[in-house]
């Protein structure tokens, strides 16, 4: 069967398949939760088993092609249609998000956020789902940019009901940025629309399509390029965050739900790197080359300047959120090399963070849950009282700070690698200055990392926590306590979270050619503008 | 005898098309109707006018169908100064539907307020015909007859609650103002009917030399003609009614006046636009460029500060005036006049369909807080989901959010404005875009108090819609939704209402 | 030909008319400053019906003067409506809702 | 310069073993696997399978040894029929075992995983497994009760993978891998008893500085990888990061001169941390915070050895990075020289026994870095093998002393002496290794070291050659020292069997059972009791083995005894020949033919031969060679003889001054000298002796101990670490500025700012609306007639 036309009902339904189970949902009466969380979490499941068909029919070998592609009429007049297809580099970002999706509903089974509300706070979950599964498979710009906007509210809400004490603040800082970013990101979409159609040959119908704008989109004049490129980064940077525009995101992790966090950190921040490889870059190579040095330059500050942010904190859940700040800066810059190995690093670092900051948002998560305080200093002996949650951290942490062997370095070092030589045209010496600078931030990623851990994990645990270890380590997972103390090991919910997360770590970090093969073809293809 | 007479007359009566005109003949019987219904009945049987009203709305509705499906596409009746076209019907059936949407609004709220029912829906028929005859005005006469029947009923409708003050105070400020704007306008409808010698608008758009080499009393007679017609549409600085109005009005009328009649008054600016003045784009384009810039700025950074929800709505139903000057104002460059006109007429029917939706959420969730506070919505989703997720629909519509139809309203706007180019084009996007940002600003605080608030005062009880108000949302929503997810439902009504009738005789 | 003097004549009028709706602060001076505008239009069209030779002019004319007494119709009746709800008619009592 | 050319197909034999050494790394990460999983639950709580793995990786290293030499032999046979009777010519070149899967692709470049197996590699995969098999057998015993004795092994064995992970590895991203492994074990390891907020702080310390150094390691591949990877993908068809590859890059005169220079300077660096030479050393005494086992395993023996390695596996990007063939001083012999000498010196005033051990470890890892610096390629690798044995021998009877002596007491001064009675067989093997650490004929040591300074004169290098021996000098002086003080002398505290009060904190600081609550038996409650006595034999046979082994390992390349016994520079030297590209990067399966080239040339003397060769001419088209020609220095006696007086001369008078200044130096002493004061006559023996206590005091404890020694120490203390921890700190009081002041004022402050600012306009403006009709109507009408003004003026 030929998957680059045939059987493109697939990424629709994948794409749709939730807002289903969002309508069931809606007729179900709000107090009867188990079976709210039971249709979501099905809606979910079954939304990945359309993922894993995609997976078996998915070509391996012309992971550079468009497949599954579907083109229909949607917006005439706008001359946009409705066109998904899925390649190389977006595979692994919407297969993943649906894992995501699955875990954190298992992991909501028993940790519902206050104040309560399962039905609402799954239905807007699931809607996230389609937002973010839709992002990935647009091939379209309108299409993306619905997509891309619709994460917006559910997320907005995800924070403001669910969030801590300062979650309005932070749900409408997150809000506004985002807005910010995108309205120029739109405009920048039509203009671009325009421009193109002046330098379409022939013959050729103008119109929003990603793979048409970026076959002709390289004969755009040089400043409008650059003019366009501009919108379209701050929408992109803001999202990703880049380092001025970053300021929401501390405030928005620190906030939000566990989940919220998790989505936030494996999902939503990879739309505006995705953005970048998939959309700004390919469409217009002139003024990626201009603008390049300068998101080099902004991508290594955000390295540094992420991971003093780190060193600075005293909230565990914020350190996190800072290291985020870090961790897209890495993958910036291997974006910002324009080379094939700078973009397969990226993207590999987008999964990789996307696995790794998820995952230790999970253990903050729980860590307040126990605890009831993120406080680093308050905390302290947690391999005493909890052996197993202990040592998550610290596997996540090294998996964090790039260590070989697991997932996290295949993102950190080809970046480095490749900004010793960046495509051709741009200036080597300030690359290679970056890429010093870069590997200096792995020094101070392991630096706040293992701080963290010791201060977390090691010693003796506090007086004020230290009565209420109950069980001596060992089988820490079958002590849930009903009465009294909420100190207890990982359960059985999080171990069925959390288990794919460690193990796509591990296995991604002992076999990388697993994602490599499929991301190689399809970034060659997408930087054949620079004769990458 | 008398046959010579009739000869010596040089007159002989026009050849009237009945079918073009029908709407506005049912709605003429309509007022007859309900002012006599409500002389015969008692007033425990007034409901009965306000179902009339609804079914003369619709029954006007039918003649518009037939004459859009009808293959004759333009008709232009009294040699081209009363034209019912694409565009016309469109509108038209906007303005009816919108009417009907507010009088399933006006029901209850009317009923309870005892007030004097016949007259009022009299007076709606009687604004919302204005509106329609607004529609297919060709004529400086025509439109100036149009605006006044639509404007005086409503200003007594926003002076309706007698015994009000802040009701009393809303009706005279808006009918001072709105007279002596319509004042000016027709000192500059003289002036242009001087230098023109004609009060058709093709026949002006003719005399109106090419671009550029025309004298200043042209431009005054445009320039305050246009002002007349920023007043209706509440552009800043001619804005400052609208708030008032807006809040002391009753809701209903509120709603009736932040749509209908601002829509209206865009129809009139479009005609003059497109078919009076298109050659003299030096004139308006900066005008409504500024226009358009400071309107949706200013209406934006006051709504801000509004605690009001009902003032909060009307400077943003100011600043959304602002975004469908927008494409206007560069109507005239390039190859943009198509989708301007397209986008603002896009825009008109989305915002219509938003906006009454809102009221509607406002109208009856104040039936239980029973204050206009934005402060009295706290929890209003935990008491009320449904209110509270219907509310943030419209909200989030407004602020333009996929996929939601807001977007497509906004998204036509800056393609019609990207489409003109030119660094006057790119600055309008660039202020456009910034404005929906702080647009979510209070928007999102709105929502912030439905979702993340505790109720004030503990009240919970959940509240209990009448079925009209339902009615009313489920339109409303149902066409926000669609809109947004199927724009090519909406975009088609844009592409119809092209102007060529205008021009045809 | 004497339509400059007319025009003149009626933009003077519109003037006093401006003033009037400014400067008064009582709600009949103003409607009656309005009034004073309506006329300047008035005159200013059947001073360009008369030089243009056409009718149109006169019609628009008495379109406005018809309307324009049904406009005064509803001012006076609402004036009328203040009064009785406040015992004046001063438009700056009128400043309930502001900001 | 080639006379006559004769070449002829040799047959390199090849063997299950060495086909298939990618297993041994395997074996002990799946038996990791298996510990964290199910060790818990295992009847020795998954030690077993940590023992097993290492055993049958020692068995495969074995295998793989044996069939290399088979391969070895048959090449250099084949090459020798090959040339004209009596010639000589440059040692053959054995092409190693090469295989490499995909691993990751980028570019359509396709990157591998896999194995490179020559004399290097098999010596440390020898070495590695080895001593680690012994160390965990030894650990069963050592850490019996621990509350993570699962852990401990789990981590044991992981580290063990790493190590021959990135011995065999064939590329520099393997190397990586491995590298960051073994760093991830010891920071585990030190670790090991987090309880202790010192122990934990150690890990840190020794984790974060050695990644200081692995930016070297990342900047240094990225650099070779692009300037080599074109050549070598054109040339030999492999990837920028391949070992080989890059090999024959630096010796192909292609190379961009800069471009090696600063590769070279940064891997350096990347050893300089990971191999704890100056300045970066100040991590490795703290690691001794770690259970003894590990440092006599990662901190002696193997992992530090790391950086060395990596030296010596990229000998040629050194060689002409750092002009190592030409006798100006060079970054790297100068650290190595430094490090000898400063880490030597330190080693004095040590009180802690592994603190002593851990100097000299330091200094001896100089030794191999000043070696490769020298050119002194095989001694240097060859000490490597040695100081293996005989270092891990003095931990684990150091360990022995603490476990059975000391009760869990480091400090020599306090809880040791007099235990060469107690503990026979502790104290022998301990002597046995400090005497081949010493570099005593015919001991380890002795082959290694003496080489070491041997060639580095050789070579030309003459200053560092008196380093050296000044550095064999003080190492046979501290040695006895520790040894004297350790286990002659009176016995003190814990040796005595007194129980002071340190015990406790010291039992904190070594194995944990006496905190801990959940062990059956608490072997240590037996014998505090009574005093010390012998470790059981869990700890004793290991000892024995590798005391065994520190006497004769150094037979294995004994250049006195002649070319036979050779065996080092035979089959861990490569060879430094040109090989034809064609056969070179051909999948071997089984035996396959290589090319040879002999080149014949009627020379007798080795200095000549080193005339020719590899990084002396430069190869012609289609031909590359893998490793410099180094010349060999050779053996003489007299040499030999100075070092060993040299050596006798520190032994003898640091005892002789131990006994004076620790044992005699009370009232005995003090009572002779004042009653020689008192008789001015006879007693010249006496005297003699009190001029020699003088002689002592003065020239070592005065001018030695104190002033240099102790200044040193200050330094070290306060400077050199004094910079490592104050980096964490000023970056992190930096990192707190930043935050406070920019992110949340500066960029967070803009943005809010803004949003103040909106609503700020939006307040300015209400006044406007003012709720005055005539104001309204004002604005109105004034806007109307401006706006029509302007219009009116710009269209007239």
């Amino acid at each position: 069967m030929d998957v680059l036309r045939e059987s493109n009902w697939v990424l629709s339904v994948g794409t749709f398949l939730p807002l289903v189970g969002v309508i069931v949902m809606l007729f179900i009466p709000k107090a009867d939760e188990q079976l709210h969380k039971l249709v979501a979490l099905v809606t979910a499941l079954a939304t990945l088993g359309v993922g894993f068909f995609t997976l078996t029919q998915f070509d391996f070998d012309q992971a550079g092609k468009l497949q599954f592609f579907a083109e229909t009429e949607w917006i005439k007049v706008i001359s946009s249609n409705y066109t998904i297809g899925l390649d190389g580099m977006s595979l692994p970002l919407y297969f993943l998000s649906m894992v995501v999706t699955v875990l954190v509903m298992v992991y909501s089974w028993n940790h519902i956020p206050s104040p309560g509300n399962a039905k609402a706070f799954l239905i807007l979950m699931l809607i996230l789902q389609t937002g973010m599964a839709g992002t990935f498979v647009a091939q379209d710009l309108i299409l993306f940019f619905v997509f891309f906007e619709l994460v917006l509210l559910p997320m907005y809400f995800m924070i403001g009901v669910w969030g801590g004490e300062d979650r309005q603040y932070a749900s409408l800082k997150f809000f506004l940025y985002t807005m910010f970013g995108s309205a120029l990101m739109l405009v920048g979409f039509i203009a671009l629309f325009y421009q193109a159609r002046g330098v379409l040959p022939e013959g050729v119908e103008p119109s929003f399509s990603i793979p048409q704008l970026a076959e002709y989109g390289g004969l755009i004049g040089r400043s409008a390029q650059i003019w366009i490129f501009g919108g379209m980064f701050i929408g992109f940077a803001v999202k990703v965050p880049m380092f001025p525009f970053h300021t929401w995101l501390p405030d928005a992790h620190t906030q939000a739900p566990t989940q919220g966090s998790v989505i936030l950190a494996a999902i939503l921040l990879k739309l505006g790197t995705y953005g970048f490889v998939r959309i700004a870059i390919p469409i217009l190579p002139e003024a990626a080359k201009e603008w390049a040095p300068w998101i080099g330059l902004l991508a290594v500050i955000g390295i540094i300047y992420g991971a003093l942010g780190c060193l600075a904190q005293t909230d565990m859940k914020r350190l996190i959120a800072f290291s985020s700040v870090a961790h897209m800066g890495f993958v910036m810059l291997g974006i910002s090399t324009l080379t094939p190995m700078g973009f397969n690093a990226a993207i590999f670092g987008m999964v990789a963070h996307g696995l790794i900051t998820g995952m230790l948002f999970f253990v903050a998560g729980s860590v307040k849950d126990r605890y009831h305080t993120l406080e680093i200093a308050r905390l302290g002996g947690m391999l005493k009282q909890m052996p197993r949650l202990g040592w998550i951290l610290g596997f996540c942490a090294m998996a964090s700070l790039g260590l070989p062997g697991l997932a996290g370095f295949w993102g950190e070092f080809p970046a480095i690698l490749s900004a010793y030589s960046p495509a051709a045209g741009l200036s080597e010496v300030t690359f290679r200055v970056y890429m010093v600078i870069a590997a200096l931030g792995t020094v101070l990623a392991a630096a706040y990392l293992l701080w963290l851990f010791q201060r977390i994990a090691f010693g003796e645990p506090k007086p004020e926590f230290a009565g209420e270890s109950h069980d001596d380590h060992g089988h820490g997972e079958h002590s849930h306590d009903d009465h009294g103390s909420d100190i207890h090991d990982v359960n059985i919910f999080e171990w069925i979270a959390w288990t794919p997360f460690l193990l796509a770590i591990v296995v991604f970090g002992v076999y990388p050619q697993l994602m490599f093969k499929i991301i190689d073809p399809a970034v060659q293809v997408a930087l054949k503008a620079f004769g990458g | 005898m008398l046959h010579s007479i009739l000869a010596q007359i040089p007159w002989k009566s026009p050849s009237v098309d009945y079918h073009a005109i029908a709407p506005e003949i049912i709605l003429a019987g309509g007022i007859c109707l309900i002012i006599l219904v409500d002389l015969f009945t008692s007033e425990t049987k007034k409901w009965i006018t306000a179902s009339l009203t609804g079914f003369v709305m619709l029954g006007a509705l039918v003649p518009v169908l037939t004459l859009a499906v009808s293959d004759i596409n333009v008709r232009s009746l009294f040699d081209g100064r009363y034209v019912v076209d694409e565009f016309a019907l469109t509108l038209k059936a906007l303005f009816l539907i919108a009417g009907y949407v507010v009088v399933l609004l006006s029901q209850n709220h009317v009923e309870e307020g005892d007030y004097y029912q016949g007259e009022y829906y009299t007076l709606l028929l009687a604004s919302v015909a204005g509106m329609v005859m607004m529609a297919s005005s060709r004529d400086l006469v025509s439109i100036f007859v149009s605006l006044e029947m639509l404007s005086i009923p409503g200003y007594m409708l926003a002076a309706w609650r007698k015994r009000d003050r802040k009701s009393n105070e809303a009706g005279i400020k808006y009918y001072l103002l709105g007279v002596f704007a319509s004042a000016i306008m027709l000192y500059g409808m003289s002036l242009l009917y001087g230098v023109t010698n004609s009060t058709l608008l093709s026949d002006i758009g003719r005399e109106l030399t090419v671009k550029g080499q025309f004298g200043g009393v042209q431009a005054l007679a445009i320039t305050f003609t246009l002002v007349g017609f920023a007043f209706k549409v509440s552009a800043v600085p001619f804005h400052s009614w609208a708030p008032d109005t807006y809040e002391g009005a009753p809701l209903p009328v509120t709603a009736f006046l932040s749509v209908a009649s601002k829509a209206a008054g865009f129809v009139a600016l479009v005609t003059l636009i497109y078919v009076g003045f298109p050659q003299a784009q030096d004139v308006w384009q900066p005008f409504l460029w500024v226009l358009a810039a400071i309107t949706m700025t200013v209406g934006n950074l006051l709504a801000l500060r509004q605690t009001n929800i009902v003032r909060m709505l009307a400077y943003s139903s100011i600043s959304q005036g602002g975004f469908i000057l927008m494409p206007l104002a560069v109507a005239g460059t390039g190859d943009a006049a198509g989708p301007a006109l397209q986008s603002v007429v896009v825009y008109l029917i989305v915002y219509a369909a938003m906006n009454l939706g809102m009221f509607a959420v406002v109208i009856a969730a104040s039936r239980t807080t029973r204050s206009g506070e934005i402060s009295s919505f706290g929890g209003l989703f935990s008491y009320a989901p449904g209110l509270g997720v219907l509310m943030t629909i419209f909200l989030a519509s407004l602020a333009g959010i996929p996929p939601l139809g807001g977007w497509i309203a906004k998204f036509t706007a800056f393609r019609a404005v990207l489409e003109a180019g030119g660094n006057w084009g790119y600055a309008l996007a660039i202020i456009g875009a910034v404005n929906s940002v702080i647009a979510f600003g209070y928007y999102g605080s709105i929502m912030r108090e439905i979702w993340m608030r505790p109720a004030p005062n503990g009240e919970t009880s959940a509240v209990k819609t009448p079925s009209s108000l339902i009615a009313a949302m489920v339109i409303t929503t149902t066409a926000t939704i669609v809109f947004g997810v199927l724009p090519g439902a909406v975009l088609r009504f844009g592409d119809l209402a092209d102007l060529t009738g205008a021009f045809g005789r | 030909m004497l339509t400059t003097q007319f025009l003149l004549l009626g933009a003077v009028l519109f003037c006093i008319g401006v003033y009037g709706v400014l400067a008064r602060k009582n709600a009949v001076m103003v409607l009656m400053s309005i009034e004073l505008i309506l006329n300047s239009v008035n005159i200013n069209l059947l001073a360009f019906s008369v030089r243009h030779g056409s009718v149109d002019g006169n019609t628009f004319a008495l379109y406005v003067i018809a309307i324009a007494a049904a406009e005064v119709g509803v001012g006076l009746a609402m004036v009328l409506l203040i009064y009785r709800n406040r015992r004046t008619i001063a438009l700056d009592d009128l400043s309930e809702m502001k900001g | 310069m080639l006379a006559q050319e004769m070449t002829s197909e040799v047959v390199a034999s090849s063997g299950w073993f060495l086909e298939h050494a990618w297993l041994i790394p395997v074996i002990p990460a799946i038996a990791f696997v298996l510990i964290i999983f199910f060790g818990k639950k295992m009847p020795m709580k998954g030690s077993e399978l940590g023992v097993l793995s290492m055993l049958s990786s020692l068995v495969f290293s074995g295998g793989a040894a044996w069939q290399w030499i088979q391969r070895v032999n048959s090449v250099v046979d084949g090459a020798h029929e090959a040339v004209v009777e009596g010639a000589h010519h440059a040692a053959p070149y054995v092409q190693p075992v090469i295989h490499e899967w995909t691993w990751w692709q980028s570019g359509g470049f396709h990157f591998g995983i896999g194995q490179h197996i020559d004399g290097l590699a098999l010596t440390l995969l020898v070495v590695v497994a080895f001593i680690s098999s012994l160390v965990q057998i030894y650990s069963l015993e050592y850490l019996r009760g621990d509350r993570r004795y699962t852990h401990f092994f789990a981590a044991l064995t992981l580290f063990s993978a790493g190590m021959l992970c990135m011995v065999l590895a064939p590329n520099m991203v393997q190397l990586i891998l491995g590298w960051e492994i073994m760093g991830l074990c010891s920071f585990m390891l030190i670790g090991h008893w987090w309880e202790e907020e010192a122990n934990s702080r150690a890990a840190l310390k020794a984790f974060f500085t050695v990644r200081v150094g692995d930016m070297g390691l990342l900047i240094g591949t990225a650099i070779l990888f692009f300037s080599a990877n074109n050549w070598t993908q054109k040339n030999l068809g492999v990837s920028g990061f391949n070992i080989s590859g890059l090999s024959a890059w630096a010796m192909s005169g292609e190379a961009s001169h800069s471009a090696l220079t600063w590769g070279a300077v940064a891997l350096f660096i990347a050893c300089i941390g990971k191999s704890g030479q100056f300045p970066l050393h100040t991590w490795l005494p703290d690691a001794m915070a770690g259970p003894t086992p590990v440092s006599s395993l990662l901190h002696s023996s193997t992992m530090v050895v790391a950086g060395v390695f990596l030296v010596a596996r990229l000998y040629p990007i050194f060689w002409e990075g750092m002009k190592i063939g030409d006798t100006n001083i060079n970054f790297i012999v100068l650290i190595g020289g430094i490090t000898i000498v400063i880490a030597a010196l330190l080693a004095f005033v040590q009180h802690d026994i592994k603190k002593v051990l851990a100097y000299s470890t330091v200094s001896q890892l100089g030794y191999m870095m000043m070696g490769l610096g020298a050119g002194a390629w095989l001694p240097a690798v060859f000490h490597i093998f040695t100081h293996a044995f005989f270092k891990a021998c003095l931990f684990l009877s150091a360990g022995s002393v603490s476990h059975s002596g000391s009760h869990h007491s480091f400090d020599m001064k306090k809880d040791m002496g007099g235990l060469a009675k107690k503990m026979p067989i502790t104290a022998t093997t301990w002597i046995i290794s400090t005497l081949a650490l010493a570099g005593v004929f015919p001991l380890a040591g002795f082959f290694s070291k003496d080489e070491i300074i041997d060639n580095v004169g050789h070579n030309g290098y003459n200053a560092f050659m008196i380093v050296g021996l000044t550095g064999a000098f003080l190492t046979a002086a501290y040695m006895t020292r520790a040894t004297y003080l350790t286990f002659f002398g009176e016995a003190r505290g814990a040796a005595a069997g007194i129980h002071h009060d340190e015990h406790d904190e010291h039992a904190v600081v070594d194995t944990h059972t006496s905190h801990d609550t959940h062990v059956a038996v608490d072997p240590h409650d037996v014998h505090t009791d009574h005093g010390p006595h012998e470790s059981p034999k869990l700890i004793t046979v290991p000892l024995m083995i590798l005391a065994a082994l520190a006497l004769t390992a150094g037979l294995s390349n004994a250049t006195p005894f002649g070319e036979s016994w050779e065996r080092f520079k035979k089959y861990v030297e490569p060879g430094s020949e040109y090989v034809m590209v064609g056969s070179e990067m051909a999948p071997e399966h089984g035996a396959e033919v290589v090319e040879i080239s002999a080149v014949s040339m009627s020379v007798t003397s080795e200095e000549e031969v080193a005339e020719e060769g590899c990084a002396v001419v430069a190869p012609e088209a289609g031909m590359v060679c893998y490793f410099p020609t180094i010349s060999h220095a050779p053996f003489k006696w007299s040499k030999a003889a100075l070092s060993l007086i040299i050596v006798a001369f520190g032994l003898v008078s640091s005892w002789l001054f131990c006994v004076q200044y620790y044992t005699r130096r009370n009232k005995r002493l003090v009572g002779l000298t004042e009653r020689n004061k008192v008789l001015r006559g006879g007693y010249t023996f006496l005297w003699n002796k009190c001029y020699l206590d003088e002689l002592y005091e003065k020239v070592i404890v005065h001018s030695i101990a104190h002033p240099i020694a102790k200044a040193a120490y200050w330094a070290n203390q306060n400077i050199l670490d004094g910079i490592v921890n104050g980096a964490g700190k000023v970056s992190r009081r930096v990192a707190g500025w930043v935050y406070r002041n920019i992110d949340q004022r500066v960029v967070d402050g803009a943005v809010n700012g803004s949003g103040a600012a909106a609503r700020g306009t939006g307040g300015a403006l209400r006044p406007v609306q003012s709720g005055k009709v005539n104001q309204y109507g004002a604005l109105l009408f004034s806007a109307a007639a401006i706006g029509a003004l302007i219009l009116v003026i710009i269209n007239t």
